[in-house]
């Protein structure tokens, strides 16, 4: 099976076979002969010849992986061809969507509907664990929505308002 | 002793209040808000108090509803923890009126404490240094320069009503003071409705060690001596160290010396901080008192081999101090790591939320205080630290090595947390030589975390991370089987089920 | 220092190797039989071996194949742990003819103490104190009464032969020994073929203690005090204390020193223990020394400040000792609790199987060393040894509190482990007055493992028996939903499924 | 809904209903109103009034479970009613299953089928962990069968030998 993955922003593609334990894989070229076990949930025991490695890995979204190895800890995408270009649909041509970077509850809106704003103005301030967060417009515009209220609960990447 | 004692708090220092209960036969009571029924702090008590909403304005920072609680459970003593009430004289009357005690010092003190203002006046009063200038508003920018004059530039001129940085002008050169004066009035009239400014002088470089010290109510003090508190992100700090590496035994007790002092003119008792700014000549100064027990205080626990907590909970028993100064011999170096939910990787965001998988180090020299488990929704209307991880060794640069490999078997999944931070901070050349001020972490984070690689990295760099990433594959794979595999085990076993239910039949 | 360093052991002393390893900034291998491929060890691990199928006599006690994979891998040193090839002369010479370093003493030294003969002439040519009596065989039985009459009764006849407690004879008084001489012959010669028996003052209730000690290739040594062994089942320990309540400064010198000429005598280099029984009026004689690290070597490590095995792979690696007698200061009491999979209600019959949930404690003086996680299955082809819970406090009385609170905070679910037993002795008072033998365990588990309730406890005991029992039902119910739930989940998600794969096409 | 358990040997009798969080026992005629949670697997955080009580609960057999509730720890086995006769079926009149009380290796036999065997006699030697167990009858007969051999692997209350 060959997959296409974005780890620490490099592009690779893997080429990757798994009987059982065995696992072949071919990383832009290198191959590695690989044996894996799968002690907890999650966690991945690479043996490499004679070097061993422990894999912890999760997901916060479908595509996007943390994994940790040892001191390192690296962020993954792996794609699946077919759903590359919805995956690259995320930001818009014309409209903007700005959601919340994080959990919280919404304090207040600095500005309202139908209201022009500058790129890095301040739409929304949402607090989460006492710290306020000032969601920012990217580019200038106008708000053609606002989707919360103060005092509404948001989850994160929650969209709050859309500037066109 | 008290039978039993009200913890008025939440997190990881409710959960070390706890243990300390039950170490001390005293059995532990919880309150807790809605956001905190299943809360760690809850789980290890014998009784627990609903205590209202979430928000803790109206819950944790009910003085009405924790004296409540207190007389509902027929509680003796209030231990307040940090933050929330801790610092609270009206709290500490509450409870004085309502015939509890508080483990922590009297009212007055901390009203004394409360107050920039007094706080420098007493430290003075009590022969204590402080940074040189005044706390009382300028008349004129001849005074301002007159005043700068004495102490010596660079200073830094303050709004008397100030915070956060408004209002704050530093001024090198008697060339700038007049601008700077005329601006620094202007912002502070604009940002708190109150020109009033004041100077000091200002510490270039400067670190932060602070004095641990306890006094019972016969007013014996002992000091446990200092912690290295330099390393601060927004004036929050994150990594603290026991001893200072720039204090020696002889600047130990003066500093210390200083520290009761000060405690004893304010008529503290129990456990207390004082803060204090040092120079690069090694000159310090009085910052502030603490008047409760610290986030930081396991490390002085591990330094010095007595348990602050224990030893609060006695005093404020009416016992005496357990210890004297002699008593108190500083062993080895401790570290403490303050593991927050917080994205290191983008501008340390807030990141509440399921933890859904937890691992956490053990082993020699290990000390974890914790709050949260795995399975535990970290709610988002409280601040966000998580646990802290302390380290002990023989010296400093053991435990350096000691804290890397520590937080390298640490693993919280499902949100993000400062321990990759905390990583490259204890790999990173000047932390491991001691070489740091309060200014450091900005510049790390300005510097991209970056920690030298020794050579050869380079090669292991790229296999690792061919290895996450085959690891990401095998995971996505998983992941994607086990939805499949899930549905097909269930409707299987539905059939099994059907089929034994029949063949009951 | 060594590069890297293979660890020819496994469980938890494997991974306390590996730990101090990647401290030192050295690469750990590890070898695992095939009943531990995924063992906590070898996940720690950076590189690990196999060195063939689960039974040790095929895997770990396998002299060339652990050379063969410290070859493989260059590692340049090898740290046996204890238990396995640790104290096996053989294995310390193949070591150094393969031109690696074996992290413990020359094999020479190995020899002298493997055998118990060798053994006590040397403390005795070191002026060690010994048990009365002969090694010797007695030729008859008025030999036998003589040597009784000079070391004064109860003596105890034992088979030179001997072990396990057969051909051995208690003898109170002159009137018995004729008879019992003749039946410790025959019985000698019914298990040994061999009738040869010696004599040996007997010690009532005595105490069991030994010494820490480390020296380097210079011939310093330093002792780190005493631990207390005195608990033992089946002449296993499984409570260890240090340091034992009835030791003095005065007697751990004169033991401590003792233990250093012995150890001088014998030529021996690194870590070791010497092992003393004493007389209920602290007469302490040499028993054995051990030469290796021993299992319970973290309570020495919490009350001395020293890292036992940091030390040991700094002296191997040929560095002087980096401590003197004079740095060794005792501070405070710990204590250890030996974690085995064994069914304590059921005569400790082993209990291998899968750890399906684990909750460890910590907080303030806890150290645990494991080498087990959640979801690994503890294979039965070793010892029962899961983990060690190590806890250390101001005071004896202060530990033992602490120990009470992190048992309690313990938990390992889907095997039976010695939690219970430990929580209970714990709690125990003769245990607490630190009034006890080696004798102390079987009699405290024919009296069923009792504890004294204090008053209102009963009231106590009948609701807390109502509440589990509510659990239990609460857990059998929702373990029957979750069965129903699960498969009509996946029937509904399998729906979906069907759903969206229509919808696609 | 009405169970019949057995707490550390002690028979009761357990009512019990639950609306989401709110659970109403009546255990022996003694009343308990209860909030309880479920923060784990295996978890209950049980509140009584002012007291909390964190229970894990986790179960070797089916029907025999093991509480902890914080240093006390309890064997509860839960009875079906309608279940109760086969549970108490175990112990058969005239024949005796030799089980092995933990799973481990049967070392060897020390008798053979057809053997007759006293009380207390041993008749397998099974070793797990380097500790050795001989399983014994615990009355006289003739050893109907062996069903293991030395080698074997063999796991808890698997049945070794039947002695009629």
């Amino acid at each position: 099976m060959k997959y296409e993955a974005e780890i620490d922003g490099r592009q690779i593609s893997i080429e990757l076979e798994r009987r059982d334990r065995s696992v072949s894989a071919m990383v832009d070229g290198r191959r590695y002969e690989l044996e894996v076990l799968c002690p907890e949930r999650g966690l991945y025991l690479i043996f490499a010849g004679e070097r061993v490695y422990e894999a912890r890995a999760w997901s916060a979204e479908s595509d996007l992986f943390t994994v940790k190895l040892r001191d390192r800890v690296f962020s993954a995408r792996v794609i699946d061809r077919k759903h590359r270009r919805s995956v690259a649909d995320h930001s818009d041509e014309g409209r903007q969507q700005l959601t919340a970077p994080m959990p919280g509850k919404v304090v207040r809106l600095l500005r309202e509907q139908g209201d022009e704003v500058e790129a890095g103005q301040g739409v929304v301030v949402v607090e989460a664990m006492k710290m306020q967060n000032e969601i920012k417009s990217t580019k200038a515009g106008r708000i053609v929505e606002i989707r919360v209220a103060a005092g509404d609960t948001v989850n994160a990447n929650q969209v709050l308002a859309v500037v066109e | 002793m008290f039978k039993k004692l009200l913890i008025a708090n939440r997190g990881e220092i409710a959960v070390r209040i706890v243990r300390a209960c039950r170490e001390m036969g005293v059995s532990p009571v919880a309150v807790y808000s809605s956001a905190d029924q299943s809360a760690l702090h809850v789980r290890l008590a014998d009784e627990a108090i609903h205590i209202g909403p979430a928000p803790s304005s109206e819950s944790y920072l009910v003085i009405e509803k924790i004296i409540a609680a207190a007389k509902r459970t027929g509680a003796e003593a209030i231990h307040p923890g940090y933050g929330f009430l801790s610092e609270n004289a009206e709290f500490a009357l509450a409870v004085e009126s309502a015939g509890l005690t508080l483990i922590g010092p009297p009212a007055s003190a901390m009203k004394i404490m409360g107050s920039k203002t007094s706080a420098r006046r007493a430290a003075i009063e009590a022969g204590a240094p402080v940074v040189p200038g005044t706390t009382q508003p300028l008349a004129s920018v001849e005074e301002a320069e007159a005043l700068a004059a004495t102490t010596g530039y660079p200073v830094m001129l303050k709004a008397a009503a100030g915070g956060g940085g408004r209002g704050m002008r530093l001024v090198r050169s008697p060339a700038e003071i007049a601008s700077a004066f005329s601006l620094a009035r202007s912002e502070a009239e604009a940002s708190f409705k109150d020109s009033s400014v004041y100077i000091e002088k200002y510490i270039e470089r400067p670190r932060h060690i602070e004095i641990q010290l306890i006094g019972d109510r016969e007013g014996d003090f002992v000091y446990l001596g200092e912690r290295e508190c330099s390393l601060q992100r927004r004036h929050q700090k994150v990594v603290e160290e026991c001893p200072s590496p720039v204090v020696d035994e002889e600047m130990r007790r003066r500093v210390g010396e200083s520290a009761v002092r000060v405690a004893r003119a304010a008529g503290y008792v129990n456990a207390g901080t004082v803060e204090f700014l040092v120079d690069r000549e090694k000159n310090f100064y009085f910052l502030e008192m603490n008047t409760r027990l610290q986030v930081e205080h396991p490390i002085t626990e591990l330094v010095t081999g007595r348990d602050l907590v224990h030893e609060q909970i006695r005093v404020a028993a009416g016992e005496r101090l357990s210890f004297s100064q002699d008593d108190i011999i500083m062993r080895g170096a401790a570290i403490e790591c303050r593991i927050y939910a917080e994205d290191p990787q983008n501008d340390f965001l807030p990141s509440p939320g399921l933890i859904k998988r937890l691992s956490m180090p053990s082993g020699p020299g290990v000390r974890i205080d914790s709050g949260i488990y795995e399975g535990w929704k970290v709610p988002l209307d409280y601040d966000s630290l998580l646990a802290k991880l302390c380290v002990w060794a023989e010296t400093r640069e053991a435990a350096i090595n000691r804290l890397a490999r520590a937080l390298d078997e640490c693993a919280i999944e499902g949100i993000q947390t400062t321990l990759e931070f905390f990583r490259a901070v204890s790999r990173d050349r000047e932390f491991r030589l001691g070489n740091f001020d309060t200014g450091f972490i900005d510049r790390f984070l300005a510097d991209g975390m970056k920690t030298d690689n020794p050579e050869g990295e380079d090669d292991r760099d790229a296999q690792l991370s061919d290895i996450a990433a085959i690891a990401a594959v095998l995971h996505a794979k998983e992941r994607a089987a086990k939805l499949d595999l899930s549905s097909a085990q269930a409707v299987e076993s539905r059939w099994k089920l059907y089929g034994r239910i029949s063949q009951r039949r």
